[in-house]
């Protein structure tokens, strides 16, 4: 059965937690609670507490990246003072650890910002085309929530919808 | 491969230098420089213009301070307001002291200065970017900078000038730093035919440019490593430790009759440079 | 005291008064961006004379290696540490105030660290081999020389501004969106649909925003610190009497973050006066924003006075002779100038009246950088004039006007890029004043507002 | 590879020359692409040409008169350095600031490139055919009493060839001039000892008071007397050796003394009879006619004369009777004065009291060969040959090796005189003072590409014939050797005695050859002698020992003058003479601009020495523009504050402020020759260099100096860098 897409424009966050609560009691058929997409301007964690609990995976991203960038500057830096013709520098050591650990840590630092974004690309589905229901309202003050259902759902959405005060419903075009 | 090397001789690496445990291998070159038979006559200076190439800057840039002399005499007077200078002057010529744990070479980012196996401390021109950290933190200032392109735009040797030229020596171009090498042409050569009679070098086969002109003979030179050697027997009877920073001279009283120093010692920079204090008759 | 936002604020009105700052800019704009350029002019002129003529020409010499440039990096990296402090400490601590201000500090953070690195550039003599300081694999395993400072520095700026601009960047996407939103035609509309990747504001691109931005503003915080201290290196590291001072790190991290603080009031006053900002940058935050600048300056004075002691009380006498030559020699007005503007003249901040008094927080905050600037000066050349080793003092080397050029139009290089910047990027963050307001209209809501000031 | 410069023994050979016309390859001026250039295989090369390796040639300094032997590296046909020849007993293998410029004299931009002949005011390029026969003709229209010729100190085959060609001509006048020359002293020392140049052995001495004799610097042979003071402070027994100075201004001597005694101008005489007093009261013997005329010479007395204190004179004395043998040294500051001679007879009279005669003041020996012995130069001479000019006696002047008109003070009007000689004919390096003035100017060779040879004045032991050879091929086809050109003269006047040589070489080979038995190659075959005696540099004569008078006596002794004030006058102007610019004919080297001054370490500039007394009393600081002004004229230059000078002397150095001779000397400084007054030592006619009186104002404007100390001065600000402690710790002769 094909699925179509549907999108409500609030004004008032509270009717659209609202909404979204009456969405997952009303149990609608043809409808799982993990299609539905909250759009908003802000961030407000608070109001997608109603979603349910979804992890975030982009601090593994983090690790990964801040023990690589560290372990690889180290080895490389040392390594490659090892190699360099065994220069010995000052009377220091030829690898000498206070600057290793400095420049282990600069780039502990700079692997774990740089994976920590490409995690946030891929975990926030980033860069995507967008949706085809969106309203740029969503970027100004509403905030929408994107249904996918069956056609049969459809009414029933709309009518939860119109209950909440939406102020404008799209509909994604039939096939 | 670089892990494994760097794995399996962690402890050469983690090695700290100066050291009694790991002494020079085969050379070390090193220099005694007598006070007092240093007349001050610049003799040693102007030799070391000749076989190395040092550029003449003329009056506005030496104004400039950025005068090229590798050896350099410096004139200290007694400055407790006597009427004349009635002890004379205390001559100083001042060179890279090849300081075996040498400020300059950490702190350059390109790794351009170095310590050699020899024990000197080398500064490769072709790598120099010309950030001046190492002169910043040489405490002797006995680096020189190029300024200027003074073969080029300077035109410092105009035609036939530039025919005195030593081929052994490169000429700088602008923006790299240099400083005394202790002669590394002549060692180098030295030890190359050393090396092809299956021998190490002998004491007086090599000389460096200043040393070899001084009158008064108050430049020795040699290599510490060979017992045999002037400059190492000078070293030891002054009780002068390349690998200390303080000297017995500084520490017991009965070895107060010795005359061997280094400069600045106190900041543990290890200099191959050994000062023999200048003599004052107190008869008259 | 009024309150930092209106709570009332239309959000729509947000991106209205936002967006409007990006439309075609009025003639003083552009007469700014000329004398700008103009600068940029005098700078480039000068660096190809010494580019040609060799680093003499900008009267450096044996005795002084270095001058006004390194003074002057410093000076730019101090700078770039405001924005830092202003969007990844304030905002792991919550203050929402920092919201409307911040993006433009983050601005600020970028391109002076694009300055700085700039004289990195012009100080080098061979200009043309700086690739050598990279760590580049190659044939014949030759490395920098990782043990140095200055690699260090390398490492530590490009880290800090790679990070920076992301940071800026990840930050700035939900505002991408919205200019996508609402601009509608021309290169402006392809940039922001490319730069905004796609963002619809769903609520898992916002979860996922969320954690990236604390993370990365964690990281930024040290990241901050250890870029400051490793400048400090250069110079802490050394063996230069008036260099070698343990207390140079902390005390170097105060100086950047008290003359960046200080850019921000400084460029606060302009954008508020030049896209009449006036409902986001109130004088409410203005006031925060000066008490702790205020703060950040006693905290520079204290640890400048304690660096003054520990040499003074000290045993090193080549310091301590470093140190009254400093203050006595031909050096003594400008470092008597620095004491002032950098310690006596914040102590006006401590005055309410002068706290919000838009025209002489302008004057003062330029004269607190005036004042940070030759601090960094003060530390560089009366070390190199008066060093270890006295038969090489150099009293009378002053930079040439090749250095003073090149300086100048420093000033020039940061103008342009900071107003290209505020064009073609909101220097407001629309997203986030929303959240303010939001979060501020909440709080009305939930609980009664308190009484009086703070 | 490179080569190796230092292990003789093996490596390095020293080859003789096998000729000036050698073409030598790589060394031109010109390019390949110029096709003025040969490429020479390096396949098969010269044996002396060894590709990338430096080959050494011994031949002898010309910088200065002292004659000390160098080894010159080649390598591609280029010579590029100069090293002492250690085969050579005045200089073994060192060398000082000065003679390794040499260099730069040869490879000077400013070298006179062809024979000049004035046209008006201009100098047209003419060749040498046209520059002989003119000279010919013009020495062929005027009576051989009119020709003079000007030369500085000559010695070797070209002083003989010159004889020569003077006697050809009928005699004409030789002059010989040394603007800066021990001229008084010599006639000093003829008087008391019977030679005028005694053999000083600073080594034996264990005491040496040296009254303004700068022997480390610029006196006689400076880098001789140098090893031997390294052996008189670090004898290889005994104590180590005690060096007081006693002058006006310190020289680079009295900088090295263990005390430096500043002595008013020109008491040393005084000071030196006051010694010998103390000493006779001390129980020294001393002959009595002697002690009699010494006795009113009292400890206060002479301590108030010449502004010593009476403890040091009494610690000297002391030092003297104490440590025996000493050596009592007078220098030029003892000499330049009205009554130098006064002074220096009583110093020669001090040693003798001593006993160091025939300890430490050895005699010479006789010179085998007199047509080569050295003409020492002297001041009178230009004297001379100036009142002949003034007479219109002189019609054709030749001048060699001199510059008169930049050397010669204002007051003798020599440039106008000058131009009183119908025809000057310059033999120069570069257009210099003298040159510029004219009629036609003669381009030498440099002392690098010219074959000579020289007999040391001064040399320690015995006597020697020292061999300048060419160490590269000429750098302009357009120069000729003196020795050359003096040839071709002979060959005017006397061909048939000189058809046989082709040039100077072969006369010099043959003249050598001719008297090997003299030359220690009795044995030999003539190549081997001449090749031994090239590659070593210097031959060894066997001279006969002269006498020495050792017998201390009153007679001839005239009672110095004392200093009197001049009120108008004040200030006593010492011309210094500085270790590399002496008289001033090296300026154009800049290795010696840019060494700087041993004790004020300025460079590329004149400068007024002054006593921080008498600066304060002028109210003047370091770095004002003074004028000092003397009868005979005045003069600007900066002024250097320091305590190395007597509050009533000042003191500049000579050899600045050229108008002419090249880019590096011209306009450099202020000529002090210039202003020195017309006064005269009264019994050899000397000009007395030091006896200017001078007075000193400010000009208004200030400089900054430049020198090589920074504004610490010679302060070590208590760090410890030069370090200084007293001889009686130390045992120098247990040290390695």
């Amino acid at each position: 059965m094909s699925k179509r897409h549907l999108l409500a424009l609030f004004n008032d966050f509270d009717e659209a937690v609202a909404a979204i609560a009456e969405l997952r009691a009303a149990n609608i058929k043809g409808f799982d609670m993990d299609d539905l997409i909250l759009k908003s301007p802000i961030e407000h964690p608070e109001v997608e507490k109603v979603l349910g609990d979804k992890p975030v995976h982009v601090q593994w991203f983090t690790l990964i990246g801040a023990c690589m960038g560290g372990l690889l500057a180290f080895f490389l830096i040392s390594g490659a003072q090892a190699n360099f013709f065994s220069q010995i520098k000052g009377g220091k050591p030829i690898v000498p650890l206070p600057p290793d650990f400095v420049l282990t840590y600069e780039m502990f630092i700079l692997g774990g910002v740089f994976i920590t974004v490409l995690g946030f690309l891929i975990c926030a589905g980033l860069p995507a085309k967008r949706s085809s229901l969106y309203s740029t309202k969503v970027s100004e003050d509403q905030i929408g929530i994107l249904v996918k259902g069956d056609e049969s759902a459809l009414a029933a959405f709309k009518t939860i919808f119109t209950k909440h005060k939406a102020l404008e419903i799209q509909e994604e075009a039939g096939k | 491969m670089s892990i494994t090397n760097l794995l399996e001789n962690w402890s050469d690496f983690r090695q700290q230098h100066p050291s009694e445990d790991r002494p020079h291998r085969e050379y070390k070159w090193a220099m005694s420089i007598d006070l007092d038979a240093c007349t001050g006559c610049n003799a040693c200076s102007v030799a070391c213009y000749a076989e190395n190439n040092l550029p003449v800057v003329g009056k506005e840039k030496f104004a400039h301070g950025h005068s090229h002399h590798w050896i350099r005499i410096e004139r200290y007077w007694d400055n407790d307001g006597r009427e004349f200078a009635d002890q004379g002057a205390q001559f100083l010529p001042m060179l890279c002291q090849q300081c075996e744990s040498a400020p300059c070479e950490t702190v350059c980012p390109v790794g351009a200065t170095n310590h050699t196996a020899d024990g000197l401390n080398s500064q490769v021109y072709n790598r120099c970017v010309g950030s001046r950290y190492c002169n910043a933190n040489c405490p002797y200032k006995a680096r020189y900078f190029n300024w200027y392109d003074y073969p080029t735009t300077d035109n410092v040797w105009p035609e036939p000038m530039n025919q005195q030229l030593n081929p052994d020596v490169t000429v700088r171009g602008k923006g790299v730093m240099e400083k005394c090498t202790f002669c590394v042409q002549r060692l180098t050569v030295a030890k190359s035919n050393a090396r092809s009679e299956g021998r190490s070098v002998l004491d007086g086969e090599v000389q460096t440019a200043c040393q070899q002109v001084c009158p008064t003979g108050a430049i020795s030179f040699g290599n510490l490593v060979d017992p045999s050697a002037k400059v190492g027997k000078q070293w030891k009877q002054q009780q002068v430790d390349l690998n200390k920073d303080k000297q017995a001279k500084d520490v017991t009283e009965s070895a107060a009759k010795l005359r061997g120093y280094r400069i600045l010692e106190e900041l543990r920079t290890y200099p191959s440079v050994m000062y023999l204090e200048q003599l004052r008759e107190s008869a008259i | 005291m009024g309150k930092d936002i209106r709570e009332d604020i239309a959000w729509a009105q947000i991106n209205k008064d936002v967006l409007k700052s990006l439309e075609s800019p009025r003639k003083l704009y552009w007469v700014i961006l000329f004398i700008a350029l103009a600068m940029i002019g005098v700078a480039v002129g000068c660096e190809i004379y010494q580019y040609t003529g060799g680093m003499g020409v900008s009267n450096k010499n044996n005795s002084h290696v270095w001058g006004l440039y390194i003074a002057t990096f410093i000076f730019w990296i101090g700078m770039s540490h405001s924005g830092t402090l202003l969007s990844a400490i304030l905002h792991l601590m919550h203050a929402d105030w920092r919201k409307p201000i911040y993006r433009f500090a983050e601005a600020m953070t970028t391109f002076s660290l694009m300055t700085a690195g700039l004289f990195v550039l012009v100080h080098l003599g061979r200009l043309w081999q700086v690739y050598y300081v990279m760590p580049y694999p190659n044939e014949r395993w030759v490395w920098p020389n990782f043990q140095s400072p200055l690699v260090w520095d390398m490492f530590a700026i490009a880290t800090y501004l790679s990070s920076s601009v992301l940071f800026l960047y990840v930050g700035m996407i939900p505002d991408l969106a919205i200019c996508r939103d609402n601009i509608h035609a021309g290169w402006r509309k392809k940039l922001y649909t490319v730069m905004s990747l796609g963002w619809e504001g769903t609520d898992r691109q916002w979860r996922n925003f969320r954690i990236t931005y604390l993370t990365i503003a964690c990281f930024l915080i040290p990241l901050a610190v250890s870029v400051h201290s490793i400048v400090a290196s250069d110079f802490a590291m050394s063996n230069m009497p008036g260099w070698h001072v343990t207390s140079f790190p902390p005390y170097f991290v105060a100086g950047a973050l008290y003359s960046g603080c200080a850019a921000i009031i400084t460029l606060f006053i302009i954008l508020r006066y030049v896209f009449r900002f006036e409902e986001y940058m109130t004088l409410p935050i203005m006031k925060k924003l000066v008490r702790l600048t205020f703060a950040i300056a006693m905290v520079w004075t204290y640890l400048n006075l304690i660096e003054f002691a520990s040499v003074w009380y000290g045993h090193d006498q080549t310091a301590k002779d470093q140190l009254i030559f400093k203050a006595t020699g031909p050096y003594a007005p400008f470092f008597w100038a620095m004491i002032f503007f950098g310690s006596i003249l914040p102590l006006m901040l401590a005055f309410k009246r002068i706290q919000t008094h838009l025209p002489i927080l302008l004057v003062v905050s330029i004269l607190l950088n005036v004042g940070m600037w030759l601090e960094r000066w003060m530390i560089i050349a009366p070390s190199f004039a008066h060093g270890h080793y006295p038969w090489t003092w150099d009293h009378d080397q002053w930079p040439s006007l090749v250095q003073w050029g090149i300086v100048f139009g420093s000033f020039g290089w940061f103008t342009l890029l900071f107003m290209v910047f505020c064009k073609v990027f909101p220097s407001v963050s629309m997203y986030e004043v929303k959240e303010m307001v939001y979060h501020r209209s909440l709080a009305l809501k939930h609980k009664p507002a308190v009484k009086g000031d703070y | 590879m490179i080569e190796n410069s230092f292990n003789r023994r093996g490596f390095l050979k020293v080859l003789g020359w096998g000729g000036a016309t050698v073409a030598l390859s790589g060394c031109g001026n010109t390019s390949v692409e110029d096709g003025k250039e040969f490429v020479t295989s390096y396949v098969q090369t010269a044996d002396y040409i060894i590709p990338s390796i430096g080959t050494y040639f011994n031949s002898t300094c010309a910088q200065c008169n002292a004659g000390c032997g160098i080894m010159g590296r080649v390598r591609e046909g280029r010579v590029l350095k100069l090293e002492g020849n250690p085969k050579s007993p005045i200089n073994n293998g060192k060398m000082c600031g000065l003679g390794q410029a040499g260099v730069q004299a040869h490879y000077n931009p400013d070298r006179i490139r062809e024979p000049l002949l004035r046209t008006g005011d201009k100098g047209e390029a003419i060749t040498w055919e046209k520059a002989l026969a003119l000279i010919n003709e013009k020495v062929g229209g005027v009576k051989a009493e009119n020709v003079a010729f000007l030369t500085g100190g000559v010695s070797g085959h070209v002083k003989a060839l010159l004889k020569n060609y003077l006697d050809a001509l009928g005699s004409g006048h030789h002059y010989v001039y040394e603007a800066v020359a021990p001229s008084i002293m010599r006639a000093a020392n003829k008087k008391a000892y019977g030679v005028e140049m005694p053999r000083l052995h600073l080594d034996k001495a264990k005491v040496i008071v040296s009254f303004g004799a700068d022997f480390l610097g610029a006196w006689i042979s400076p880098v001789h007397f140098s090893q031997q003071y390294a052996r008189f402070r670090k004898a290889d027994k005994g104590e180590r050796g005690v060096l007081v100075q006693v002058e006006s201004k310190m020289t680079l001597t009295g900088a090295n003394a263990d005390r430096w005694l500043a002595i008013r101008p020109g008491t040393e005489g005084i000071l030196a009879l006051g010694l010998i007093n103390a000493l006779a009261a001390a129980g020294v013997s001393v002959p009595g006619d002697v002690v009699g005329a010494v006795k009113e010479y009292t400890v206060d007395r002479v301590s108030k004369d010449t502004g010593v204190s009476a403890e040091h004179i009494g610690k000297l004395a002391a030092l003297l009777k104490e440590r025996s043998p000493s050596l009592i040294i007078a220098g030029s500051a003892v000499e330049g004065y009205a009554h130098g001679s006064q002074n220096a007879t009583a110093i020669a009279l001090l040693n003798q009291v001593l006993g160091n005669v025939g300890k430490t003041v050895e005699a010479p020996s006789s010179v085998p060969f007199p047509q080569m012995a050295p003409t020492a130069g002297n001041r009178f001479a230009l004297q001379a040959l100036n009142d002949n000019m003034a007479q219109d006696k002189v019609k054709v002047l030749f001048s060699y090796g001199a510059n008169p008109v930049f050397t010669a003070p204002a007051s003798m009007k020599l440039k106008e005189n000058l131009k009183k000689v119908p025809f000057k004919v310059v033999f120069a390096h570069y257009m210099d003072e003298t040159a510029v003035e004219a009629d036609l100017v003669l381009p030498l060779n440099s002392a690098l590409e010219d074959w000579a040879t020289a007999m040391p004045e001064y040399i320690a032991e015995g006597a020697q014939l020292s061999i300048q050879q060419p160490l590269m091929e000429k750098l302009y086809p357009g120069t000729l050797g003196m020795g050359d050109i003096l040839l071709a003269l002979l060959k005017q006047r006397r061909p048939e005695e000189y058809k046989g040589y082709e040039d100077f070489y072969s006369y010099l080979r043959s003249a050598m050859v001719s008297i090997k038995g003299a030359l220690g190659g009795a044995n030999e075959d003539d190549d081997t002698f001449w090749d031994t005696a090239l590659s070593r540099g210097v031959v060894k004569l066997v001279g006969a020992p002269v006498n020495i008078s050792s017998n201390a006596s009153a007679k001839g002794l005239v009672v110095p003058a004392p200093f009197v004030e001049d009120s108008a006058y004040p200030l006593h102007l010492i011309p210094a003479v500085s270790a590399s610019m002496r008289d001033g004919r090296n300026a154009n080297e800049p290795w010696l601009q840019e060494s700087p001054d041993p004790l004020t370490t300025i460079v590329w500039d004149s400068w007024v020495e002054m006593h921080p007394k008498t600066a304060a009393k002028l109210g003047i600081v370091e770095g004002d523009i003074v004028e000092v002004a003397s009868r005979s004229g005045a003069i600007k230059a900066q002024v250097y504050v320091f305590t190395g000078i007597h509050p009533d002397v000042i003191s500049m150095p000579l050899g600045y402020g050229h108008e002419a001779m090249g880019r590096y000397a011209k306009g450099v400084g202020v000529n002090a020759f210039k202003i020195l007054d017309p006064i005269f030592d009264k019994e050899t006619g000397e000009l007395a260099m030091h006896e200017t009186r001078v007075k000193v104002s400010k000009a208004g404007q200030r400089v900054v100096i430049v020198k090589d100390e920074g504004p610490a001065g010679g302060n070590q600000m208590g760090r410890k860098i030069a370090v200084r402690m007293s001889s009686s710790k130390v045992n120098l002769s247990e040290e390695v």
